[in-house]
């Protein structure tokens, strides 16, 4: 265990990096990109010595440090990690230099663009290693403003409806939570924002389930959960690639890190309450997502709604109540955005050779561009789940999570599994075979190095994690069962508990 | 009935009735002239309480000087002719009318409901002062006392006024002198000056 | 010294500031509203000399002066952009400027 | 690893496993990533792409393996005397399992990824590595001139990998890996000419229609881990046959298997894909739709066998039996009137598919896997021998637009003639012998309707494969007069004529001797009642009497012409025209399901879209912002721009705060 502060060195040097390129001279671009590029990936090297230090046999957070900030009003800086944000804050920082590769081409301001882009990972990195519910909310609304800039400024079409309907969703959601928060305040004894401190303070079983929906609404829409997804489309397609990789995957998950951060563990029995309502809303989320994806003539919609199913997935996972469910919902999150993030890239290169994202616009392109088509079919067939890549595992254990407490449930939730091949192998088809009808699809040029240096990361990384996950699982699995025993204290992580067994059977009643 | 209840019968009869003609005065001249009528009326009433200095201010600054200005740019811009009656907003007059009628109605009320509430020394302490060491002195030693910053501040004010008056009325041709186009780098935005 | 309750002066000053007030929304002409202005300043002016009276102190009194001074700082601004206006317009009809809506 | 249950010191398993398997994903990985730059080189003036040879080489490498494995599992079982004894010793079953790494382990949910090796899982290797090799070098003569050709190395290697996983995997995710991918390589193979919209289309449809199947496999699987807590194929095998399955939930675990298997392998109701499969290259079609992917859902069921066998009151046998029998006729009706070459096979293969399946439902499950040998050699072969043709005929599938191509091409005929015999159930030809199995079976169980049914199926059988072989080969020489007719190159035809050989003496393998198929299979499968004495030998006569009387019935329609005039006054509208024209249009299953389940998924998706999302909730969204709007247009008119209207809602503000205040303060004085 090194003595480094890797944490927090990875949640400010963003920030800092942000500073230094907001005082770059404006002349010259390529200062900004380099920049932000060595930022990012040093970032990263200092999030790889997190993972190093991080000792998967300890219990709870980690790493951290604790800190009094401001103290009449209890606030404090407290950062950690544990099996869980561990690997949010890797994947937030292994997809952020890749985003930098993304925007390589962006053209328009581009020093505000990257100085935007690491105030967006500061925020993240914050979002996932605070322990200190004021800072949590500071650096959740700090995630909003530099993506609502990003959509806005950087993207196309209607971005400014998109963009403000991206803020007022996620704003409207955050009030609600930043009510509920400052009741849990005010609620626990001395007052005081850390989550340690709150997770003492007893609460009814009434009062929880007003703070628990305080709580849900941010993260509800965040996530998204039907129907409050609507933001998710416009936002998706209309933000640059960069933000619609950062959006899906890493902003989504903070709505689903969320929920098992602080709305379980805070209002455990509001959460056993909801339990039915949520499983419900997950499960349409999966089944709803990929039925409104198959029509979907926009790609980059398309993919948008494949993540409000996949979400859906997450959910759906953690409040099953078992550890299978909860540490597939987990890897599910880190899958989807290394999947999803990589559909968003390559939907980005096809966006900016063809200037167009609409399905019908392509066809035939398998031809034409062979080594991207296979790279696409190849991501496609991990977002779909096919065993021995990445998407498997985490639905395969949602999956079976919810079989063993829930098991009529997982029926239309299996049945998403086929939908997403329906409504991604159709739209491949439609992109990349049949006959080439347009000439400009015949003109196209293939992936050139950048795209296949930003690209190869996440192939390897989507087949290791289906191949091998054990080290992903050995360290979330403790953080998780222990969310898992705090939804249901009677849980047994090492048992399977299922139809057969006695217990289950009551709960089906 | 004293002379000063009659007096100030006078001078309420005066200041209302040319303030009332003032509103329905057509022309602006003879406006400005009915607002000296009142303000003198006016005068009239702080000498009946005492404030000597004010009056005299009353009629000096307002009804000399101010009034003047107002009849001098009346004069310049020449619309002393008669100001058409007709009211191209709907409903202004009777909402004007009845507003006024409710404020002066509250007004009123309050006045006469709530005057006790102010408590009323009498007029002896002011005459006291009046007397000793008389109204202008008195006025100067509060004025420079206890609102020596305040008055300090209106010198400011206007100061600022005056500046301001002189940038507003600066005609467009002289600043167009000092920057035409043709005086400019080739390619430089002209600056729209606003007046 | 005086027999007038000060309450039928608050009256007086209750009215004219009244009268000011409806003049003000009544007339278009530009100087004219500036008047009424006056006519309500100075409704006021007699409030304070009237409160003066009432407190027997003479904090009301320069209260006056300095609604002297800020009234004669206004009608200068005033009447100057109203010359401003009446040089591009040539109108003093306050109803004539009005683009800065909706 | 575990080799402490074998007497003899064996062979690295680990080692042999990681060869079978693994050799052919890193080809795969090779060709893929490095194969366009793969020169070519000359052997008898013929240009020999390495790509293809890398491939071959893999898959025989492959091949030897599973032989090594092969050997020293029947020396194990000789050195034991578990043979010869009826194989009912099922302790002395020699199992390895070789665990190469945990995969998944989340709270008391493991699985390895593991591969068990046992007769059953060897004897399927031998079949995909033997018969992969010969596809793969036929497809070197076949694929010669496609741009892609080391796109279709790679993804026949990939294909291989994929199928010996599913062969080999020792818990059920470990096949289900397999399961998909060897559904993905059916995917690519069948889209390899993906310009076609047809072929992409075939492709996505058998993907999808794959994935219900799947579902269905994926919920077998849950129930089966919550039933027994394990997904170990051994110990949900022993947990079924020692009775800790519940026979209500055995008979749901294993219908949602069969599920997959229906999916996988193409019975009623999920045939459908395959057929359109026939889109892909005619070597893909022989090695993954015929050999050996279908045949994964047979195997699977077999494997499973004890889960199928604990059921309530054998439902679930029955339902797959059933199911089976249905298919195999079903498939063999429409087979009858196809014609193109390529889909009378594929729909022989459904039907011959529902015979193994048939096998399966009896609890035959040793016969199940014999007929899928068989089947793999003659199938394997005539599909081939199509792909010859069609390479001979510039792509021509039409079977009217061909006859007597037996005399140009003698290889091709000739191996085709073995394929059509065997399959048409002809003593001593390799599918009589696995066909009157299955019917035997049936019959000693007492399964009159079954046997029945497989029986008129057999005839179908031997007609619609005589009228195509007939057609085909026999007669006179009839074909585009642009295109010439040539024997394919020996890369071609020598595997043909190995495969034509294995179905002549395939059926060998299970003739009563001590290590006959059966009784080597047993100690996974379990043994099967058979007739014995003057019964078997009269069961076997009418099978033979049934091919034969189809094959005559097809030579007097096809080769006679009394038999072409019988054809010419068939008349329309007559029941057996409408019965044809049925026939023809492959009983309109297709179009039934598009009406009924792709026509309104399609509007409830776009329903979804377009109102729910688009109307409904955004509707809600944007009418909250609009409401806001409204308002503000109204609250704007107060911006008149008028001063004096601004000064009399000044005035207002005054009057109302004034009351405020009077009212606050109440009455004064």
């Amino acid at each position: 265990m090194s003595d480094l502060r890797f944490l927090d060195i990875a949640i400010f040097l963003p920030l800092a990096g942000a500073l230094l390129i907001a005082f770059l001279p404006r002349s010259n671009a390529n200062l900004a990109r380099w920049a932000a590029l060595i930022v990012t990936l040093a970032t990263f090297a200092v999030s790889i010595g997190v993972l190093v230090d991080f000792e998967a046999s300890l219990g709870g957070f980690q790493l951290g440090s604790e800190a009094v900030w401001i103290k009449d009003w209890g606030i404090s800086y407290i950062t950690g990690v544990d099996g869980i944000s561990l690997w949010m804050v890797m994947l937030t920082t292994f997809l952020m230099p890749l985003g930098v590769l993304a925007s390589w081409s962006i053209g328009e301001r581009p020093k505000a663009y990257f100085a935007l882009l690491l105030a967006l990972e500061t925020g993240m990195l914050g979002v996932f290693s605070s322990l200190d519910l004021f800072l949590f909310y500071l650096f959740w609304e700090v995630t909003l403003v530099p993506m609502y800039f990003l959509i806005g400024m950087w993207g196309y079409g209607r971005r400014i409806y998109a963009a403000m309907k991206f803020f007022l969703f996620t704003l409207v959601g955050s009030l609600l939570m930043l009510v509920a928060i400052m009741f849990m305040y005010f609620a626990t004894e001395p007052n005081s924002f850390s989550l340690t401190d709150m997770l003492a303070t007893e609460l009814s079983s009434g009062t929880q389930r007003w703070l628990f929906l305080g709580f849900f609404a941010s993260f509800a829409v965040k996530v998204p959960l039907v129907p409050f997804h609507t933001w998710l489309p416009d936002a998706h397609t209309e933000a640059p690639t960069a933000g619609s990789v950062m959006l899906a995957g890493v902003l989504l998950k903070m709505g689903a890190y969320g929920l098992l951060r602080f709305a379980i563990p805070l209002f455990p029995d509001a959460a056993r309450y909801f339990v039915p309502l949520i499983i419900a809303l997950a499960t349409i989320g999966i089944v709803y997502g990929a039925v409104v994806a198959i029509v979907q003539k926009d790609l980059k919609r398309l993919i948008a709604y494949s993540s409000v199913a996949h979400l859906g997935f997450v959910v759906l996972g953690m409040f099953v109540g078992t550890v299978q469910g909860m540490s597939g919902g987990i890897l599910q999150m880190v899958s989807h955005g290394l999947s999803t993030g990589a559909l968003f890239m390559l939907v980005g290169m096809l966006y900016e050779r063809r200037h167009t994202r609409q399905i019908a616009d392509f066809g035939g392109l398998g031809k034409t561009i062979p080594i991207f088509s296979g790279i696409f079919l190849f991501v496609v067939l991990s977002s779909i789940g096919l065993p021995g890549l990445n998407g498997f595992v985490g639905e395969f254990l949602v999956l079976l999570g919810t079989f063993l407490n829930y098991r009529w449930w997982v029926v239309p939730a299996a049945f998403g599994v086929v939908l997403a091949a329906i409504y991604l192998l159709w739209a491949y088809q439609r992109v990349f075979q049949g006959p080439v009808t347009d000439e400009a699809n015949a003109r196209i040029a293939d992936v050139n190095s950048r795209e296949v240096a930003m690209l190869a990361p996440l192939l390897v990384l989507i087949v290791a994690i289906g191949v091998y996950p054990k080290p992903f699982l050995d360290r979330i699995n403790p953080a998780a069962c222990r969310v898992v025993i705090q939804l249901d204290p009677d849980a047994d992580c090492s048992r399977i508990e299922g139809v057969v067994a006695p217990r289950a059977h009551e709960e089906d009643e | 009935m004293t002379l000063e209840m009659v007096v100030f019968g006078v001078t309420f009869v005066v200041a209302l009735g040319s303030s009332l003609a003032m509103v329905f005065a057509r022309n602006a001249v003879h406006a400005a002239l009915f607002l000296v009528i009142a303000q003198v009326a006016l005068a009239v009433t702080f000498l009946l309480q005492g404030a000597y200095f004010v009056a005299a201010l009353q009629i000096i600054v307002y009804a000399g000087a101010i009034m003047v200005l107002f009849l001098f740019v009346i004069m310049l811009l020449g619309v002393d002719k008669r100001d058409a009656l007709i009211e191209p907003l709907p409903a202004q007059r009777p909402l004007a009318v009845g507003l006024g009628a409710l404020l002066a109605a509250e007004v009123i009320y309050i006045v006469f409901k709530g005057i006790d509430l102010v408590g009323d020394a009498g007029g002896e302490a002011i005459t006291a002062l009046n007397r000793d060491p008389g109204n202008v002195l008195a006025v100067a030693r509060v004025l420079f006392s206890r609102y020596l910053l305040p008055f300090e501040a209106t010198s400011i004010l206007l100061v600022v006024a005056v500046v301001g008056v002189m940038v507003l009325t600066r005609r467009i041709s002289d600043v167009a002198d000092l920057q035409t186009p043709e005086d400019l780098p080739a390619g430089a935005p002209v600056k729209e000056i606003a007046v | 010294m005086s027999e007038v309750p000060p309450g039928f002066y608050l009256a007086l000053a209750g009215l004219m500031f009244t009268i000011g007030a409806v003049g003000a929304l009544v007339r278009r002409n530009a100087i004219v509203i500036f008047m009424f202005v006056e006519l309500m300043l100075n409704a006021v002016n007699l409030a304070f000399v009237t409160f003066a009276r009432m407190r027997g102190n003479l904090d009301g009194q320069v209260l006056v002066f300095f609604v002297l001074v800020v009234a004669a700082a206004e009608v200068v601004v005033g009447l100057a952009i109203i010359v401003s206006i009446f040089r591009r317009r040539a109108s003093a009809d306050v109803d004539d400027v009005n683009l800065l809506k909706w | 690893m575990d080799l402490s249950a074998s007497l003899i010191p064996g062979p690295d398993y680990m080692g042999l496993t990681a060869t079978i398997i693994l050799w052919p994903l890193g080809t795969a990985l090779f060709l893929l990533l490095f194969g366009k730059r793969l020169s070519t080189f000359k052997v008898g003036g013929r240009e020999i792409p390495w790509a293809g040879v890398i491939a071959v080489l893999t898959l025989l490498r492959s091949f030897v393996a599973a032989v090594a494995m092969f050997v020293d599992i029947v020396g194990v079982e000789l050195a034991e005397g578990a043979v010869g004894h009826g194989g009912a010793n099922v302790e002395n079953a020699r199992t390895f399992t070789v665990h190469m790494f945990d995969w998944m382990q989340v709270g008391g949910f493991a699985v390895g990824a593991d591969f068990l090796i046992d007769q059953l899982s060897v004897v399927l290797a031998l079949v995909v590595t033997g018969v992969g090799t010969l596809i793969a070098l036929y497809s070197i003569g076949y694929m010669h001139h496609d741009p892609r050709f080391h796109r279709y190395f790679a993804y026949l290697s990939l294909f291989a990998s994929a199928m010996l996983m599913l062969i080999f995997g020792d818990n059920l995710l470990v096949t289900f890996v397999g399961w998909e991918g060897v559904g993905l390589c059916s995917y690519l193979l069948i889209g390899f000419w993906f310009e076609r919209p047809a072929a992409a289309t075939a492709a996505k449809k058998a993907f999808i229609v794959n994935r219900i199947g799947d579902f269905s496999f994926l919920l077998g699987m849950f129930l089966l881990v919550a039933a027994v807590g394990s997904l170990k194929i051994e110990d949900i095998n022993a947990a079924a046959s020692g009775g800790q399955i519940s026979g209500g939930i055995a008979t749901i675990a294993a219908l949602l298997l069969f599920g997959g298997a229906v999916g996988k392998s193409a019975q009623i109701p999920l045939y459908v894909w395959l057929p359109d499969a026939m889109e892909g290259p005619t070597p893909a079609s022989a090695l993954i739709h015929a050999a050996t992917m279908v045949t994964a859902g047979v195997y699977m069921v077999a494997r499973m066998g004890p889960v199928f066998l604990a059921s309530e009151g054998d439902l679930a046998l029955t339902v797959v039996a059933w199911v089976g029998a249905l298919t195999a006729l079903w498939a063999a009706l429409i087979a009858c009137t196809e014609y193109d070459i390529k889909r009378v096979l594929a729909y022989s293969t459904v039907s011959q598919l529902g015979y193994m399946f048939l096998a399966n439902g009896l609890g035959a499950f040793s016969g199940g896997i014999f007929h899928l040998i068989t089947h793999a050699f003659f199938k394997a072969l005539m599909f081939m021998g199509a792909g010859s043709v069609m390479h001979a005929l510039a792509n021509e599938t039409d079977m009217r637009k061909m006859g007597g191509l037996r005399k140009v091409m003698p290889i091709t005929g000739a191996t085709f003639l073995l394929g059509w015999l065997a399959i048409s159930g002809i003593v001593p030809f390799a599918g009589f012998w696995s066909k009157d199995a299955i019917l035997a079976a049936a019959w000693e169980q007492g399964e009159y309707a079954l046997w029945g049914i497989g029986l008129f199926t057999a005839l179908l059988t031997a007609y619609y494969m005589s009228r195509l072989y007939l057609r085909v080969f026999e007669g006179p020489l009839k074909h585009d007069p642009d295109v010439h007719p040539h024997e394919s190159p020996w890369t071609m035809w020598v595997p043909l004529a190995v495969l034509g050989g294995l179905s002549v003496v395939g059926g060998a393998i299970n003739l009563p001797w001590d290590l006959r198929l059966e009784h080597f299979l047993t100690p996974v499968l379990g043994e099967f009642e058979v007739p014995h004495g003057a019964t078997a030998w009269i069961l076997a006569g009418v099978a033979l009497c049934v091919a034969v009387s189809g094959i005559a019935l097809a030579r007097f329609l096809f080769l006679t012409q009394r038999g072409a005039e019988l054809r010419a006054r068939l008349v329309t509208g007559s029941w057996l025209d409408k019965l044809l024209t049925a026939s023809r249009n492959k009983f309109k299953v297709d179009e039934v399901y598009e009406a009924t389940i792709q026509r309104p998924g399609h509007r409830f998706a776009m329903f979804s879209a377009y109102k729910v999302d688009a109307k409904g909730i955004d509707g809600v969204v944007n009418g909250a912002g609009a409401l806001v709007a409204w308002l503000s247009d109204g609250v704007r008119r107060l911006q008149s721009g008028y001063v004096r209207n601004y000064a009399a809602l000044f005035l207002l503000g005054v009057v109302v705060l004034l009351s405020a205040l009077i009212l606050r303060v109440g009455p004064l004085g």
